[in-house]
């Protein structure tokens, strides 16, 4: 069976400076932290980044002056704030970028990933970003009923880089909670590269087939990245580390380098010792398990 | 009746909002509009058909910073990503009530979630709608929500459109194949509500002791005053208690309503009580 | 919670004659017999069935008189022959047809479903059938490449019968093997009715949530129709009851009255105990069993 | 050399156009084509990803007509729906090889599974063609294989186009945004080719005993008949023990090319011993 796993310290062989990469993940959940770390470390160029709601893996990136552009549809911190290295690159005129709507950013993808050079819908109709992107968003009209409709155009990424549970070394991959626009984005790509939180065996990957949402033959690369998500949450494995999303935004007001040059002069092993903690780990886990479903009756 | 908070009578008029048709997703964790969801679900709305990041035919949680997520898949009856919800609720008008807020807001219910000042040399870049561009327009009802009520925000007319309501009466809406209904705003002042294409805003209710007379002070886009205004029915004693105890304990609503100062060390004691959870949870 | 379970007697408030019914399943996999078999003991009449890939459920329709019209893009009992009613019928000239490439027919029903009154894709170029219907296939370019496609438009059954593995009372409905296009039926129908082999709890539902591929707020009505796909299959509860579909192409043979008579004269509960048999169902469902997965050390 | 028979050289034959780039889909059970596919991915081409009904990655699975559907999700990575399946395979270009049979096919690659006699007043209705018309011009490879190699079967010009390769060429398959590939045909009596525009289909090789005479007659669209044509390569002895004891143990390809008079018996022997296979794993 094709094996298609290699280390994460790989994937530098796998994404080209100027390469534009969609990101998986959205709001706090699943970005491929794992691998944007490798890209810093990397000292990856002039990257397009695109992300559907994007977070501290897109500030992250910018704040190491790895992107001339963003395609995104929404970038924040949430409750955290605003994000600050995507403010002050786009404010200060460094890096140029797409805002589109968040269906049709999606919608773009999808059509790449089904072989089609457009998608019609009903869509933001009044909204000012379509024209901002003529060459993104179009009128078409129903040649059936003569509705005039959105056109988004399909996007194409030259990699995707996404974050699932577990895929197994032929690269089907499988999600349990959120997996947002993982799918499409692995669809839309040239070149698909899956991290994850653990490399099982086909066996594995058999007995839960529904997860798989993602077939090995859209896969060139399979990299095991425990925690590989973190600071964001990749349920059901580990929830928020909003601890370490406050430092992120407290090393921004303090000028960004050292975080940066920790980054940079250690191992993804040593990243997970440091800013994760053995001690730690359980407890981020623990905050899956204490998770609360309410009923009526709890009323 | 019970003392209550601003924020807690924002939930309570958003929750009566929700009803039984139509789904309601939940994006990013904006805790006022996810508490007024759950709020819904655990009273008058037990049908109500919640989907909240790629759970579908969510069961009602409890809400954390850290934890919510998780929550969501708990209860759920099926996992979705993305794109088949999109194509699913959003676009198939299966849509019920959306409850956001935004930077700015106008009139005509258009909002601004991208740029202060130009858009290509923004002076403050803002997040960016995710979806709400399309959703605000496609959804039965339009719920916007404004824990600051002032004509910064509610103006006369955004600077530039993210997104926007597109068709506000019902007949116009019908027509171009929208579903019909009304755009309600509930901010820490007062409801306001739209359902005419030729008709403003106009008060709905006001908060305990606030005047009409404010509100249009603080409202950059016009307002018709009807001559007698109710005041906004203050929560229930039931509302209240699941609020507190059961959906809200941590208190992550009220974090959105604190001041600058006092915001970092209010988010504090909630991780603090929601890592102790969680240690609890692991048996430490 | 809501509670949408109705009984298969009922299937006639739900379905009026001349509607337009999707029909669920494909191949000999999953079709919606039990209903199928409702809606002959009701003798409803002038339907339009819609189906991807028929098999005796359209054969049984059109046997009893309830079609008017079949928009397929397959009909067929595959080893056991073409379907001697939907051949019959047709030759006949006594039932109208629209025959849709598959594909075409599926991303029609897909269109309504998301809400659009189209979908382009690279078509089936060359084929004679689009050029008969002009009402369901047309040209669009694409507004930015001018790339010439194919549009199929989109297609709304009055309401798809489909079957399932289970569906809880709200009618949250899951399938385990084969689902062929009952999504997008569902998804494009006015009203959804599922059948199912079991009504469950919701927290069976909950517990298996990848598997549930209709949710609950599509749905009108849950029936529990055990063995409600027979003779056809619904892996892993039974394999083909290829005995019962030689029956059924001999009773054709010999003039299909009897055949009939016996179904509008009895209950499905009636029908499992003839046709499907209390001693034959365990060999029915030892068919799944005993399917083999080869591996390369078998051989 | 173990003694064979056709269907197995035919089945051995199509296997070898089986490799590892792109899905196989295989959709109704076609026992000679499920065959091949099972038998590429237990010898040349393990890595071959197979689709079958709805379950994506499957692993080779044992044929039976009432089992052969549960045991392809059995040890299936991924579950797909129809819709899925067509948007992430067919359209999207990861379509490798594909093998159809058809009531009639000429020599341009265009199938009719339609009609005999006038289309909307037909003397024989036929099955249809689910998804061939959009998957043999999608495919890099398209497969034809007939049991019975005939003029009326190979035809010059099918009355009716059910579908179409569109574009044969490597070159104008991929100005047309076509994977490039031959159209391989696959008889009881030969096995032909075609993969250029200007030029028809060759015989590329003959099944011992047959002459190309024969294979001109028996076929109703131009050959070219190259000078020097080789024998069809047998099977080997593993194949054939894999086809009969693994894959195929109780004989449904050799059914499909059974007389008429002897098919329902023989079938009626497969259906036995499949109900006794059943019985035994239920331990009666």
């Amino acid at each position: 069976m094709a094996n298609k796993v290699v280390e994460l310290e790989e994937l530098g062989t796998l994404v080209a400076d100027g390469d534009r990469v969609a990101l998986g993940g959205g709001w706090f959940a699943n970005h491929p932290m794992a691998a944007v770390r490798q890209l810093v470390r990397d000292q990856r160029r002039d990257l397009e980044a695109i992300t559907i709601v994007g977070s501290v893996d897109i500030d992250l990136l910018l704040a190491a002056d790895s992107l001339r552009h963003v395609t995104f549809s929404m970038v924040t911190l949430e409750a955290f704030g605003l994000a600050p290295h995507f403010r002050q690159k786009i404010e200060a005129g460094e890096v140029s970028f797409t805002e589109m709507t968040g269906l049709g950013l999606l919608i773009g993808l999808e059509a790449q990933g089904r072989g089609v050079p457009f998608l019609p819908y009903r869509g933001p109709f009044g909204s000012d970003l379509p024209g901002h992107y003529p060459d993104q968003y179009a009128e078409v009209d129903c040649p059936f009923t003569g509705e005039r409709l959105t056109a988004t155009r399909a996007i194409q990424p030259d990699v995707a880089i996404v974050h699932a549970l577990r895929a197994d070394p032929e690269g089907n991959a499988q999600w349990d909670g959120t997996s947002a626009a993982d799918v499409e984005m692995a669809k839309a790509a040239e070149r698909v590269i899956i991290t994850c939180e653990e490399v099982v065996d086909r066996d594995t990957i058999v007995a839960n087939a529904h997860m798989t949402k993602v077939p090995g033959y859209y896969v060139d690369a399979v990299i095991e990245a425990p925690f590989g998500a973190h600071p964001c949450t990749h349920v059901p494995a580990y929830g928020l580390d909003a601890w370490r999303i406050k430092d992120y935004v407290a090393a921004t007001a303090e000028g960004f380098d050292g975080y940066l040059d920790a980054i940079r002069g250690e191992t993804e092993a040593d990243y997970r010792k440091r800013v994760v903690g053995e001690d730690r780990m359980p407890v981020l886990r623990g905050l899956v398990d204490q998770a609360r479903v309410l009923t009526p009756t709890d009323g | 009746m019970s003392d209550y908070e601003v924020h807690e009578l924002m939930v309570c008029r958003v929750a009566r909002e929700v009803d039984e048709s139509g789904v309601v997703v939940m994006g990013s964790f904006t805790p006022l509009a996810y508490a007024a969801y759950m709020l819904a679900k655990l009273t008058h709305a037990p049908d109500a058909y919640l989907a909240g990041f790629d759970a579908v035919g969510m069961a009602p949680v409890q809400l954390s910073f850290t934890g919510v997520e998780a929550a969501a898949y708990k209860g759920a009856a099926c996992r979705w990503g993305m794109l088949t919800e999109i194509n699913s609720i959003h676009l198939s008008n299966n849509g019920g009530v959306e409850a956001v807020s935004s930077a700015q807001f106008d009139g005509d219910a258009a909002i601004n979630l991208s740029t202060i000042g130009p858009f290509e040399e923004p002076k403050v870049r803002l997040p960016g709608g995710a979806g709400a561009a399309e959703v605000i327009k496609m959804y039965r009802k339009m719920v916007a929500y404004f824990g600051s009520h002032n004509p910064r925000t509610l103006v006369e007319k955004v600077p530039f459109v993210t997104g926007t309501r597109w068709k506000i009466g019902d007949e116009s809406r019908e027509a171009a194949g929208l579903l019909p209904g009304p755009v309600v705003v509930v901010t820490n002042l007062a409801v306001l509500i739209r359902d005419e294409d030729e008709r403003p805003f106009r008060i709905e209710s006001l908060h305990p002791g606030v005047t009409a007379e404010t509100v249009v002070e603080q409202t950059g886009f016009e307002l018709e005053v009807p001559d007698d205004i109710p005041e906004t029915t203050a929560p229930t004693d039931d509302e209240l208690r699941l609020l507190r105890e059961q959906i809200d304990p941590h208190g992550t609503v009220a974090f959105d309503f604190m001041p600058g100062k006092e915001r970092m060390a209010y988010l504090d004691r909630i991780l603090d009580a929601e890592w102790s959870a969680a240690e609890r949870a692991i048996g430490r």
